[in-house]
């Protein structure tokens, strides 16, 4: 009778919160939009089941000795996880047509408003009263308009781990929705006839170029802002193993099995902070709102930067491309083509939009090292 | 200070230095590139990856493709 | 001179014991019926190797700082190795034809008798004064009747380090052994009329039935058996990337690159339990002949229930599958169609008999999370 | 306690566990399927894996066959 | 304006030192013969990078919680990337030339010399007054001449950690050296007639002796020299699991994702040795000609033994197959060949070469045995 | 003591190990060969990795040959 009443006090039906049980529909939805609407899919699907995990009272994985409590603290609280997920990225990164068309780094550039805009709503939130984030929050809330998943969970991880969940999950579902997100501002800030602009053919890069720009990269970020170093000398060094062609063994490893772990465990880590004590707060409505925001305001300065372009140079840049400049890679290249397509199918801007895009990547990591290194401590 | 302040404070030194730091990668991008070609020119741009061994995916899907014409035309 | 001493006295001649010569001879006796017999190479090759290193004395390779010490503690004391593996495993598996039949999962629990009847032998042994086992200890034995491998690493990891060299040694050696044990006890209970039934063909499963049982598999666990939650729900995980097709480079990783390099150190490290001082010793006879019971046991009561079952319903149902109810996927499954042929040389019984393999499973997990739950402490 | 006691007791306990376990389960996925077959049935079901990039080791081990083919009966 | 002296105090153009530049210039420079020389490029790449981050000032990479400080502490500290390496390495070992021919096992041996004479030349420079190493510094100095890296690295990280970075670039680079530095020795200590020796075609090594080899190997050096157990005893597991046949999906992932992992973290680690306060030391030049003097040595001793072994006995040996004998596989043994051709276009020595470059590793860990216990603490 | 003399100790000590191991290995290795090829003499050597699920790399590229020679050939 004792063992009876035992295993009913350890049950999850006789622990569950309502809290728990709100979040762990949450994390459902968070697989149904994976599964079926492929939603960011790689990080979606192990976000959200390490949503869950996290959320069955009595398991204690998410707390204590638990695996996905430990994944967290080995692989995120030291920022290993999102390095090497860097590094992944940068040997699946072409940067052939940032090189050919150095230019679009400026758009790249001016999309990263969305960062620092969304730091400064986050702090007038608060002057309001309605939240209370403190510095070092507002600016990891900002990141998310990074629209890049490891950077804002380094981010994240640094300066507000507390929100680190509500972050990542903010960061990964808008940049499901750049389809949904983007098109809108680009058509309300574009004429139609600046969205059927044709682009010149880019110039090929040779291999000696594609093998020195991360070199050039890395130094030049160690040179300006070290803060930023671990994330871009990771992608770097990625870049330089995909490009080099003599350790292609490596550099095959590095964008297969060892992303696709890292993934995995960085997925269930990140779970792990979707415990309903941590976030089902308000803070956490903030995030979403903000993140969007974040999102909305970066794409709008990408287009206004390349129309401010079109004006200052002489060979003409279609707009469009500008949006790309948040990053979300690849997605908000592809979102760039396609809403140039609407306007002149005869416009192939996929190539063009990927410059931007990746240098988006740099510019949020440049960003991630301003804020780190000023609002941080 | 006033949070705001430090804000607005942040924002400009963060897009400051992202812009900046931008600008420098493009002039010592340009100047790389034009260094480059001048001094190292590769005339055959070997595609990255050139040196993998065995056949990649691309390859294997080419196979596949290949024999799939084959077949489809065979009797 | 003294520097020849020194390298003399260092030396494994001058170190070992009789016990160390032993065990190596019987891991060297692993190695060959993994090489020669292919009994389970894939665990016992590496905890056979782990072994011999492990009784190299002076070599202090299970020890200490030594690679194969700081694995166990990393990989198995944290319970992340076990947990891993079956992470792949889900990934590896098809519940299709358990989802087709779900009557079967009785049978997977039926067999699951194994484990608790051992237990108590084990009690029993220590009553008589034959061995001195205690709850916990006789807890760690009986899972070895759940024929699954990680599962009896994962609870004799939590609820007896002590014993898990002997345990995961009998565990992977029965299952190795299936093909010669059930044999015998599935004629002996079943007449051969009942071995020639014929199973109605199983109907197709549906996409989004396979995707969502791995979600009703983790809920209802949670609910029901939090202490169960780890083991299943990362092996509901990997089955969920396996099934939900949006994932397919993690679920592709995690049942090859990933489940191989844990299975490697897994195996070493379960091998540096294998030291002479702790696995001579009498408790480990008592260990390898009530895991030989427990074998026994969950197969016959796998195939009686399966009987019973004929009694109670419409649809017959062959009886030799309730021994694959034991899991020792999937082995256990081959062995219930061979014997089936032999009695109906028509009778394929190998996808029937994957259900309650796979059940098994699930019953064995369900079973640890008790054990664990009530016998932990 | 006498430990055999403490051994009958999980017994039950443990193997009660089990069967209620596996008998809600079951229950479960019975009506998961029904509710699933109604609401959402999939026509063509989609073999796993069908969404994977690159051929999988079954196409290449289909391509390998039909040149084996091919070849066999060539010239 | 705070804000801006706050970014320039922290900017690596205002803290670099004159070191740090200079070791970054060197590490351009080791990436340089990586890449357009193809000098060992899977460490050289790795390490030179990691040599770059280390030398950022402010990055902190290398330094406290910094992500390749970290690599070294878990990997290189403990010991395990080397070892791993080894199994590695031991899985793409093939032993049949040598179980062929075991004589050649003496030539493994001999080329030993250049370890122990690098060692006593560290003592004699000391004596002199030239540099200052201890015991333990000269002991993982003259493992360079081991010609093998992770050996290489593992000595040193137990034996003077504080000289690792610069022992790991001269093993490495003078590995990658091996086609200058060999030929010119082995021609002097040779005649041409010497060198156009044919030797007699091996025999075939049957399936049996393969996988038992590896075990009498682990066993005869646990019984003489557990020192060298680790190492060896990764190295025959590695070997076991590529030759039993019986486990081909962890020894594929061993010598592909396993290998290449580590490496690229065995490689940032000892990147993380490259920082420009421990590296530009009197001690760095020391050993680079120490090291540089033991693979010349190692080669000599080599050829000569190969020589001395044709006059007591009976079937010729082509002396250069001696030079083989430092290991640095499979550089030292193309070496061997094409230097054969040179003197005789018929002469393929290649395979008869791969006897010894095996022996090398055998024997260069056997050496690191002995040092380890004899000069460690 | 002198280190000079320490050296020449470890030298000794070194060098007579490595050839004690390595001569007993290559007895032991004899002998080895001689009861293996007595007592379990295999006439067909499988090569290591016959065991291996799916094509090798070399049956793929072997495949791809195959593939590009008929191509080559064809009309
Ligand atoms: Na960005
Ligand atoms: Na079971
Ligand atoms: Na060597």
């Amino acid at each position: 009778m004792e063992r009876l009443s035992d295993l009913w006090l350890a049950s999850g039906l006789y622990q569950m919160s309502w809290g728990q049980a709100v979040m762990i529909a949450v994390c459902l939805g968070l697989l149904y939009l994976a599964v079926a609407r492929r939603f960011e899919p790689l990080l979606l699907v192990t976000i959200g089941f390490g949503g869950i995990l996290s959320n069955l009272p009595g398991a204690e994985i998410a707390t204590g000795n638990g695996l996905l409590h430990l994944t967290y603290v080995v692989g995120i609280e030291t920022g290993a996880f999102p390095l090497i997920i860097f590094m992944g990225v940068g040997a699946m990164t072409d940067f052939g047509p940032m090189l050919a068309n150095p230019k679009t780094l400026f758009l790249g550039a001016a999309a990263q408003f969305g960062i620092f805009a969304t730091l400064l709503g986050a702090l007038g939130l608060s002057a309001l009263g309605w939240f209370d984030f403190s510095l070092q929050q507002a600016a990891a809330i900002g990141i998310i308009g990074g629209a890049d998943g490891p950077t804002a969970i380094y981010v994240a991880g640094k300066l507000a781990p507390e929100l680190l969940g509500a972050i990542a999950v903010a960061a990964y579902s808008y940049m499901a929705l750049v389809p949904l997100i983007q098109p809108p501002i680009m058509r309300a800030l574009t004429t139609a006839r600046e969205r059927a602009i044709e682009m010149r053919q880019l110039r090929t890069v040779s291999r000696v170029e594609r093998i020195v720009f991360p070199l050039l990269l890395v130094l030049l970020v160690g040179l300006m802002l070290p803060a930023a170093a671990p994330l871009l000398g990771m992608f770097c060094f990625g870049n330089l193993m995909r490009e080099c062609g003599v350790v292609e063994r490596l550099s095959d490893t590095t964008r297969n099995a060892l992303i696709n772990i890292v993934t995995i465990f960085l997925g269930l880590a990140v779970g792990s902070k979707l415990a309903a004590d941590a976030f089902l707060v308000p803070s956490t409505l903030g995030i979403l709102v903000l993140g969007m925001a974040a999102f909305a305001v970066g794409t709008a300065t990408g287009v206004l930067m390349a129309k401010l372009m079109n004006l200052l140079t002489r060979e003409p840049i279609n707009p469009l491309i500008g949006a790309a400049g948040v990053s979300a890679v690849p997605m908000a290249a592809r979102v760039a083509n396609r809403v140039g397509q609407e306007a002149n199918p005869h416009n192939y801007l996929l190539m063009h939009a990927m410059g931007p895009n990746v240098a988006g990547v740099i510019g949020s990591a440049v960003a991630a090292g301003v804020l780190i290194l000023l609002a941080g401590e | 200070m006033n949070p705001i302040l430090q804000g607005v404070e942040l924002m400009l030194a963060g897009m400051g230095t992202v812009f900046a730091f931008l600008t420098l990668l493009v002039l010592s991008t340009l100047l790389m590139s034009r260094l480059v070609l001048r001094f190292a020119p590769d005339a055959v741009v070997p595609p990255p990856g050139a040196d993998a061994h065995g056949p990649t995916e691309d390859e294997v899907a080419a196979i596949a493709a290949a024999v799939a014409h084959h077949r489809g035309r065979g009797p």
